[in-house]
């Protein structure tokens, strides 16, 4: 049972992580993050459903508010950057390398 | 009373004191006056040494590190004493020559002697440790100092020079360092106390591989072939001055090290690698002797001389004869005479005409009858002529040699003969035929520089013809070591009677 | 259903609450307090608060290290825990003391670099001091991170420790493309590695049913691996940590952010981030994974070796100071990873950990000291970053450049500075532990480093200064604090190890409580 | 009978027989530190040193006298050198007494000659300073009880030798002969080290004292292997084939050094090593003794040869000299009868030898250094002491009947016939050649027309040269009747070297000697008829092939060059190009590889995050998946 939940958060994480990998534009990739994050979600609550016990749910909030927290530091980062550069492309930031 | 101690304490509080020494002439006078203090200190303290009394004397053990088991021990046997003495005598000498080295490169002159004491400091210290790890802490603190006189008092390559040196030994000491850390781990004894680890490591396969962890960074230090390009390097660059305690003293630490570590802590290991190091040495021997011949910069010719010698020096130990390691310890302290006095007279001929090439000199000899005859007296010794110090050990070393291995011996009495033609084909280009249009007005050794030469051709000549006050000294220890290594002395086909 | 109030053990958590109430106030001084009055409200208490941290942190050591996890089993307040706090706030203090300089941060964040509005901000001379409360939930957090008992506690603290930091990268003053840069690739691949370990976390939860530590060892010892959940869990769990650490091949971020971050927040991350870190990584790889060491030590000696050789041979061709130093805590954070692998009975276990608590402490401060020196050297275009700027400042300003000499030494682990024990007590444990082969990488990789070491040093010394070269400013009271406090501590460190060796031992005496 | 045993020191002047060494020493000693201050009365003190040493030896030759022949042997310990291995002390006996007395009594002589031959030198301190260190060093070999010391004073007299060849240092010639004769002489002491090494290892002493009577006990192989090492360093010390080579080149030194040093006296060390040996390495028969006598054979030859070539007149008499020490290294090889001829020749030699020098020298002297014979000619009436001496030397030497060389050569002569006939008649071969060069020399020089240019004076030098002259041609003329007659050195030296069973009965006339006359006669003859009759071209003929064959000094040079000088040039080109490509080059790879992997290891920091990211990505899969591996093992 548990299984085809842990099956849909695996494919979940594993989109957001390629996600990351392939999209260019900072929010998307950001929103990527996100994705994973909530995949870890879904996992710790079929996993509570599994166990009986709540912890699972109770994490799934916590991330929740930390996800929420990144949200806020990500934005202003992104948009700071995207002022600057007039792109908000991941790739046209590499300047520092080697 | 803690002689050792107190000999390094006033070299350091001396190096302190002259580091914050404003006037540079004031900062000279007071690193020459530190130095003959240390002499005076280290000769009452070897008059006092009791030759046939303990192995090891004024013995001082403190706790330094006890979480570590590392002691602050120190102590000198004879093997110790007279490489001490070597250092004692050579700083003060090496003062007086570099009197005006600092000041070509528009440096620190201060830096520069306070770097000297700070050098003797350690020199002494990494003699007289008694403990391993102690001994390891010198062993790489020392390159530091002789790092910086070769990197910023050096001649045109210094950088290059000082990196290769400092790197070159620094690998050599990490992988000692292993085997440092690996012996205090196997013998599980908690301490590193040199005496309470002979014979603490039984199993033969252990022995081999710390043997070559101590015995790899010696051979860099020493340097055996074929570790030893960094020398001429480092001692072409380096000032006259520093020249000397690189091959003089810092070099000597590998030799040393060879003989107190490597075969007390690691006997078996040791015969199983002897003919190996023997091949190298007497190879070293030839090669470093060809190469020599080779060189057109004189203190590159000497280097590569040094590298023949230290090829001399490791076969003897490693011949584990009394003869071969008495020879050996003896060779450490006349090499450091006779090629410190060479590295010095070639210093001042270069100061006086400003080039490291031998083709830009000749016929100096008649311009400057005292310098040459200086010259040719350290090169004869450089050479081993009988009646010279470096005689008396290269003959033990060979003799010691042949008693056990009698092929490599006659290959390496061949250095005899290569000897001869690089020292006086050298003296020869440099200071015969006629004088050179560049040298004609070079001036003779002035008063400093004659009291710089005069100790050690004293010494070259007197320990030349009575070698045996230092050998009292030498024996009792070598025996001692060779008990630990066990060794059987080869006794004579046709046995002496009475005996 | 009735819920029993839970448990707190005040005093024990009192130095975190201190921080974190400290940083909730600086944020209320941001909020209410004038502009001008600010910095002045903010230094003391920001200073303040770690000092007293670091007291109630001696005190707990002198009244005894609690055997009992806190907080109902979510925080550890136990030996190692308190060593480390010790190390991380005094790090935090002196890092504060270069924060606390002026003009590294850039007076407008939100404004456009080189435009009018950033012209105003200077000219007003507008300073963000929310760099005070930000750099205090980052401590916060480096403090909560080694010392949380469970998996969801320790990502808290991760978060919490990681995001004020994603911003302070972005806030240099000079060179802010450079520096946002920075922020957004730190941001980005944190929140990235944090998502895998929140997910190992999930995987380690659906294994052992809870996210404490003891209880998913338990879980283990009932199990004894062979499951798929657990082994890609603590895979990923790893993933998190070593890139925090900046483990290979998770250091690609180290070199840009170490380089682009305002340098007080460089020598931050590079002594505290690190030092939490590992503090979490020995808590989960030694607690929660304990009974698992035969299958992740290998994985941690392959990653150790790679940590090392990387770090060592990409540090040679470095032109950028800062992007040299940081390849340097890569080789740094190697050489401590084989102090992770030397595991075995408890006591070797006890000898690992103190010889690791030890090394922290000597490398963080070390760093912090090199760091706050190359603050000082600065040109036109702020600090003089290019190493063939630094040129002959030994002849220039002979001191500084000693003292910064002095401490390359002592990275290099040349004996008679602090750097060489920490080499040793590591190298030393990981013996005791059968990792010999790893230990010959380990020296053979910090001869590789020794290279360019010696050649900054080879740079200030022995070749000569350009004509236009580097000016070296005169340090403020603070930096000028930290560059002496940690020379003194590595000279120091470096001749008598044994009081902070003893401090290490007796705190990693009794490992980690469960 | 066998060589007596070694008694402890008596006291008396043997006691103090050190001072025979300590005092030339001192006088080297005071000059070469005093430095110019000393150069208005240092030649006198160098006399004056040797002189007394002169004395000290006489004295102890006398108190030695005293004893019974059997008690004649005694060694003066002087100090502890190298515990367990060497001490330094003298072996005072007849042999070494001999030898002391030759050196001292001739180089005194020398010394006195220099005093006017260097009046023109500058630096003529200097040189009576070596002189001075030649005499202690020659005497503590011939002195040494033992084979290290006797090496110190080996290798000491190569360092004087080389010192004094190359006095002139300025001429580069003059330099590159000096080096010379002390590496080839190295390649010899290279030898003898091995035997000293091979002594100490087999009898665990080098003390003759010790070493000698228990030769027997010995294998015959490690005796033989001792002969021939001990004779390869008498061949260097004595200009034997195959190390002659650096002899001719020697006479580059100033004559009285030819004279003193490559004549008399040091040269003939490696004689003395092979008698004062002989009792235990070279019996007479057996491997070592018979190589011993073909190497002298080979040498008397070939120096005898190189002789009638030269135009040089110390070259001319160079050769002679290998030549003449070619027959005292035969006899050496001949057993105890050899010996006592070996060293009978060795002292006429010493003095007819210097005789010839000495007079050689004062011709150039009255020539302005001239040296070539072809510009000689008809000195005889513008230098008659000059000439008589000469001529007296001469007669010695070609062994005109009644004169040393009479006596002593062809005594060694004798020997060598009943020893092996081939040997005997070689020997007689050389004697003939040797009349016949030695004739020419004089000739060229004393008779015929005048050859040389205007500018040049030709005169009697001054008497003290003339009078040390006179001195040698005397004892030239009679040493040989007194040593030889009724066996005297024989007998004399028996306690040293041991004496055979019946003493040879020496008459004056007999077959051999009457062959050998008749072939000097002959080669006389001949020579007057090439250079005595008709007149000497001034510049030489290009001669037959032979005559170039002698003038080359056999090829001796030419086969150094091509077998040791250009091998060596190459293989030391070789080692320094292997040095600094090869093994430093080794070095400096490692560090440039490193360098380059880190170059092109950096270019994988690309500066994209997503790359970042894939590398956090594919790692976090490794680990997963190694971590499977690992846990399923």
């Amino acid at each position: 049972m548990t299984t085809h939940y842990l099956i849909l958060s695996a494919l979940l994480f594993a989109i957001g992580g390629i996600g990351v990998l392939v999209r260019r534009n900072a929010i998307v990739v950001f929103m990527c993050v996100e994705l994973m994050l909530n995949a870890c979600n879904l996992a710790f609550v079929a996993f509570a459903r599994q166990h009986g016990n709540i912890e699972g749910q109770v994490i799934a909030f916590f991330v929740m508010i930390v996800a929420a927290a990144e949200v806020v530091v990500g934005l202003a980062i992104i948009v700071t950057i995207f002022r600057t550069r007039r792109s908000a492309s991941v790739d046209d930031a590499s300047l520092l390398k080697y | 009373m803690p002689w050792l101690s107190i000999l390094m304490g006033v070299s350091v509080l001396g190096a302190l004191g002259v580091a914050f020494v404003k006037d540079d002439r004031l900062a000279k006078q007071a690193t020459l006056a530190v130095s003959l203090v240390v002499l005076a200190l280290t000769v009452v303290m070897t008059v006092q040494f009791s030759p046939n009394g303990d192995r090891f004397q004024f013995v001082e053990t403190y706790d330094w590190i006890p979480a570590f088991g590392v002691h602050y021990g120190v102590a000198v046997d004879g093997v110790a004493l007279v490489l001490i003495l070597l250092s004692a005598v050579l700083v003060p000498i090496v003062v007086l020559a570099s009197w005006h080295d600092a000041e070509a490169g528009k440096r620190s002159v201060r830096t520069y002697f306070s770097l000297l004491l700070v050098l003797e400091a350690m020199m002494i210290g990494v003699f007289a440790a008694t403990d391993i790890f102690l001994f390891y802490v010198f062993f790489e603190a020392m390159l530091i100092p002789m790092y910086f006189m070769i990197g910023s008092y050096g001649g045109a390559q210094r950088s290059y020079a000082a990196v290769k040196f400092l790197l070159y030994s620094l690998f050599g000491g990490l992988l000692m360092l292993v085997a440092v850390i690996a012996l205090y781990v196997i013998a599980g004894k908690g301490t590193f106390m040199f005496p309470e680890l002979i014979g603490a490591i039984k199993d033969p396969t252990t022995q081999k591989w710390l043997f070559l962890g101590f015995f790899i960074a010696f051979a860099i230090k020493a340097p055996l072939w074929p570790f030893h390009t960094w020398l001429p390097d480092a001692a072409a660059q380096a000032p006259a001055g520093a020249a000397v305690l690189l091959v003089g003293v810092l070099d000597k630490v590998g030799t040393y090290g060879m003989l107190r570590f490597c075969l007390e802590l690691f006997p078996e290991a040791s015969k199983w690698a002897t003919p190996v190091v023997i091949a190298l040495s007497v190879i070293g021997i030839v090669y470093g002797a060809i190469v020599a011949i080779g060189q057109t910069d004189i203190k590159r010719l000497i280097a590569y001389t040094s590298i023949s010698h230290f090829g001399f020096i490791a076969m003897g130990v490693f011949a584990m004869t009394s003869n071969g390691a008495s020879g050996a310890t003896l060779y450490m302290v006349n090499h450091g005479f006779s090629t410190g006095a060479l590295f010095l007279i070639a210093g001042f001929l270069i100061y006086r005409r400003g080039s490291h090439f031998i083709e830009d000199y000749g016929g100096v000899q008649k311009v400057a009858p005292v310098l040459a005859g200086a010259f040719l007296v350290a090169g004869l010794s450089g050479l081993s002529l009988p009646g010279l110090n470096s005689f008396v050990s290269e003959f033990m070393v060979l003799l010691g040699t042949y008693e056990r291995y009698a092929v490599p011996a006659v290959i390496a009495a061949t250095g005899v003969v290569l000897a001869a033609l690089y020292i006086l084909w050298m003296y020869q280009r440099t200071m015969n035929g006629p004088t050179a249009e560049s040298v004609r007005s070079m001036p003779d050794l002035n008063i400093r520089e004659r009291w710089v030469v005069a100790p050690l051709l004293v010494l070259i000549i007197v320990l030349g013809l009575f070698p045996k006050p230092l050998l009292d000294v030498i024996n009792p220890s070598v025996k001692e070591t060779l008990t630990n290594v066990s060794v059987t002395h080869p006794a004579p086909a046709v046995a002496k009677e009475g005996q | 259903m009735n819920i029993t109030a839970p448990t707190i053990e005040y005093l024990q958590l009192a130095p975190l609450l201190i921080v974190f109430g400290a940083a909730i106030l600086g944020v209320l001084v941001e909020a209410f307090a004038p502009r001008y009055l600010r910095r002045a409200m903010h230094i003391p208490l920001t200073l303040l608060s770690l000092a007293g941290a670091f007291a109630l942190v001696i005190v707990q050591t002198i009244k005894g290290v609690p055997t009992e996890p806190s907080a109902m089993g979510a925080v550890a307040v136990d030996g190692p825990t308190l060593f480390i706090w010790g190390i991380i706030l005094v790090l935090a203090f002196v890092t504060l003391l270069l924060i606390n300089d002026e003009d590294h941060f850039v007076p407008a964040a939100s404004a456009v670099p080189g435009s009018a509005e950033e012209e105003r901000a200077l000219i007003e001379g507008n300073v963000h001091t929310e760099v005070y409360p930000l750099a205090l939930f980052a401590i916060g957090g480096m403090l909560l991170f080694p010392a949380s008992n469970d998996l969801l506690i320790m990502f808290v603290a991760l978060e919490v420790m990681s995001l004020p930091l994603y911003l302070l990268c972005g806030l240099a003053r000079r060179r802010r493309l450079l520096s946002q840069e920075s922020a957004m690739k730190y941001f980005l691949l944190g929140a990235f590695s944090s998502a895998f370990f929140l997910y190992g976390t999930a995987l380690l939860y659906g294994f052992a049913g809870s996210v404490d530590l003891a209880k998913i060892d338990t879980a283990l010892g009932a199990v004894g691996g062979q499951d798929a959940l657990l082994y890609t869990g603590a895979a990923l769990l790893g993933v998190g940590l070593l890139f925090k650490i900046g483990a290979a091949p998770f250091q690609a971020w180290k070199p840009d952010v170490y380089q682009g971050a305002p340098t007080p927040v460089t020598a931050l991350m590079a002594s505290g981030t690190l030092v939490a870190a590992f503090g979490a990584l020995l808590r989960v790889f030694w607690i929660a994974l304990g009974n698992l060491d035969w299958d992740w030590s290998p994985i941690m000696w392959a990653v150790a070796i790679l940590t090392m050789v990387v770090g060592a041979i990409l540090a040679i061709t470095q032109t950028d100071i800062k992007r040299m130093l940081a390849y340097s805590s890569i080789a740094h954070a190697g050489f401590l990873l084989v102090g992770v692998v030397a595991i075995g009975d408890a006591k070797q276990n006890s000898i690992a950990l103190s010889s690791i608590l030890f090394y922290l402490a000597v490398y963080g401060i070390t760093s912090v000291g090199a760091f706050a020196v190359v603050t000082m050297v600065r040109d036109a275009g702020g600090e003089a970053w290019h190493l063939s700027r630094w040129a002959g400042l030994g002849k220039r300003s002979p001191k500084l450049a000693g003292v910064f000499a002095f401490f390359l030494l002592a990275f290099a682990g040349i004996p008679l500075t602090s750097g060489f024990f920490g080499k040793y007590a590591v190298f030393q444990a990981a013996i005791a532990g059968g990792a010999l082969p790893l230990v010959v990488v380990g020296v053979v990789s910090s001869a590789i480093a020794a290279f360019f070491y010696v050649r900054v040093i080879v740079l200030m010394f022995f070749s000569d200064p350009a004509p236009d070269g580097p000016t070296v400013v005169l340090p403020s009271w603070g930096t000028a604090g930290v560059v002496g406090f940690a020379a003194l501590a590595t000279v120091v460190l470096g001749v008598f190890p044994q009081p902070v060796l003893d401090l290490a031992q007796s705190a990693a005496g009794s490992l980690f409580v469960r | 009978m066998e060589p007596a045993e070694i008694l402890s020191n008596p006291g008396g002047v043997i006691g103090v027989s050190w001072l025979m060494i300590a005092l030339p020493l001192l006088g080297a000693a005071v000059l070469l530190l005093g430095g110019r201050r000393t150069d208005k009365w240092g030649h006198f003190l160098g006399v004056l040193m040797a002189l007394a040493s002169f004395v000290v030896a006489a004295l102890v030759f006398f108190q030695m006298l005293g004893f019974a022949p059997a008690e004649r042997r005694v060694s003066v310990p002087l100090y502890a050198f190298i515990p367990g291995v060497a001490d330094l002390g003298l072996l005072i006996d007849p042999l070494s007494i001999s030898f002391a007395l030759l050196i001292t009594g001739v180089g005194s002589l020398i010394h006195i000659y220099s005093i006017g031959y260097m009046s023109h030198d500058t630096d003529r301190r200097r040189f009576f300073a070596y002189l001075n260190l030649f005499v202690a060093a020659m005497l503590l070999l011939v002195l040494a009880d033992n084979y290290v010391a006797l090496f110190i004073g080996w290798e000491g007299v190569g360092l004087a030798s080389y010192l004094l060849i190359g006095f002139w240092q300025f001429k580069p010639s003059a330099a590159t002969a000096a080096k010379k004769a002390f590496v080839v002489n190295r390649v010899g002491d290279f030898g003898l080290l091995i035997a000293i090494f091979i002594v100490f290892t087999t009898f665990g002493s080098v003390a003759f004292g010790e070493v000698f009577p228990k030769a027997g006990e010995a294998s015959q192989g490690t005796l033989t292997a001792i002969g021939l090492l001990l004779l390869l360093g008498a061949c260097g010390k004595s200009a034997q084939l195959p190390l002659q080579s650096w002899l001719l080149d020697a006479m580059e030194g100033p004559t009285p050094v030819s004279a003193l040093i490559h004549a008399a006296t040091m040269v003939t060390a490696g004689v003395y090593l092979v008698v004062r040996s002989g009792a235990a390495f070279f019996p007479g028969d057996g491997t070592a003794s018979l190589v011993v006598t073909i190497v002298g054979v080979a040498t008397l030859l070939a120096g005898a040869i190189i002789g009638t070539a030269k135009d040089d007149i110390k070259k001319a008499l160079a050769g002679s000299t290998m030549s003449q020490i070619g027959y005292m290294m035969l006899a050496a090889g001949l057993g105890p009868v050899g010996y006592a001829f070996a060293i009978a020749h060795l002292i006429t030699h010493g003095f007819f030898k210097a005789n010839l020098f000495l007079g050689a020298g004062s011709v150039m002297h009255g020539m302005n250094d001239q040296v070539d014979m072809r510009r000689y000619g008809g000195l005889r009436t513008l230098m008659p002491v000059t000439f008589i001496t000469f001529l007296v030397g001469y007669l010695a030497i070609i062994g005109f009947p009644l004169l040393s060389g009479y006596f002593t050569k062809d005594g060694i002569i004798e020997t060598a016939m009943e020893h092996n006939a081939i040997l005997g008649w070689l020997a007689v071969a050389g004697a003939g050649i040797t009349g016949f060069y030695m004739s020419r020399v004089v000739f060229m020089t004393f008779f015929g027309e005048r050859r040389w240019d205007k500018d040049v004076h030709p005169h009697e030098s001054p008497a003290v040269m003339t009078w040390p002259l006179i001195v040698l041609a005397a004892g030239s003329a009679v040493l040989g009747a007194y040593l030889v007659l009724s066996n005297r050195l024989m007998v004399f030296l028996g306690p040293a070297v041991g004496l055979p069973e019946e003493l040879p009965a020496f008459h004056v006339v007999s077959p051999v000697g009457l062959a050998t006359l008749a072939l000097v006669a002959a080669g006389a003859g001949y020579a007057w008829l090439k250079y005595g009759r008709q007149e000497v071209p001034v510049v030489a003929p290009r001669g037959s092939f032979l005559t170039t064959f002698a003038r080359r000094d056999l090829y001796g040079d030419a086969l150094n060059e091509a077998l040791f000088m250009r091998p060596g040039q190459w293989l030391t080109r070789l080692a320094v190009w292997f040095d600094n490509r090869g093994v430093d080059g080794l070095v400096n790879g490692l560090a440039a590889t490193i360098g380059g992997t880190s170059g092109r290891l950096r270019r994988i920091q690309t500066g994209y995050v997503r790359s970042y990211a894939l590398s956090i990505f594919v790692g976090a899969a490794i680990l997963a998946g190694a971590w499977f591996v690992v846990g399923t093992l």
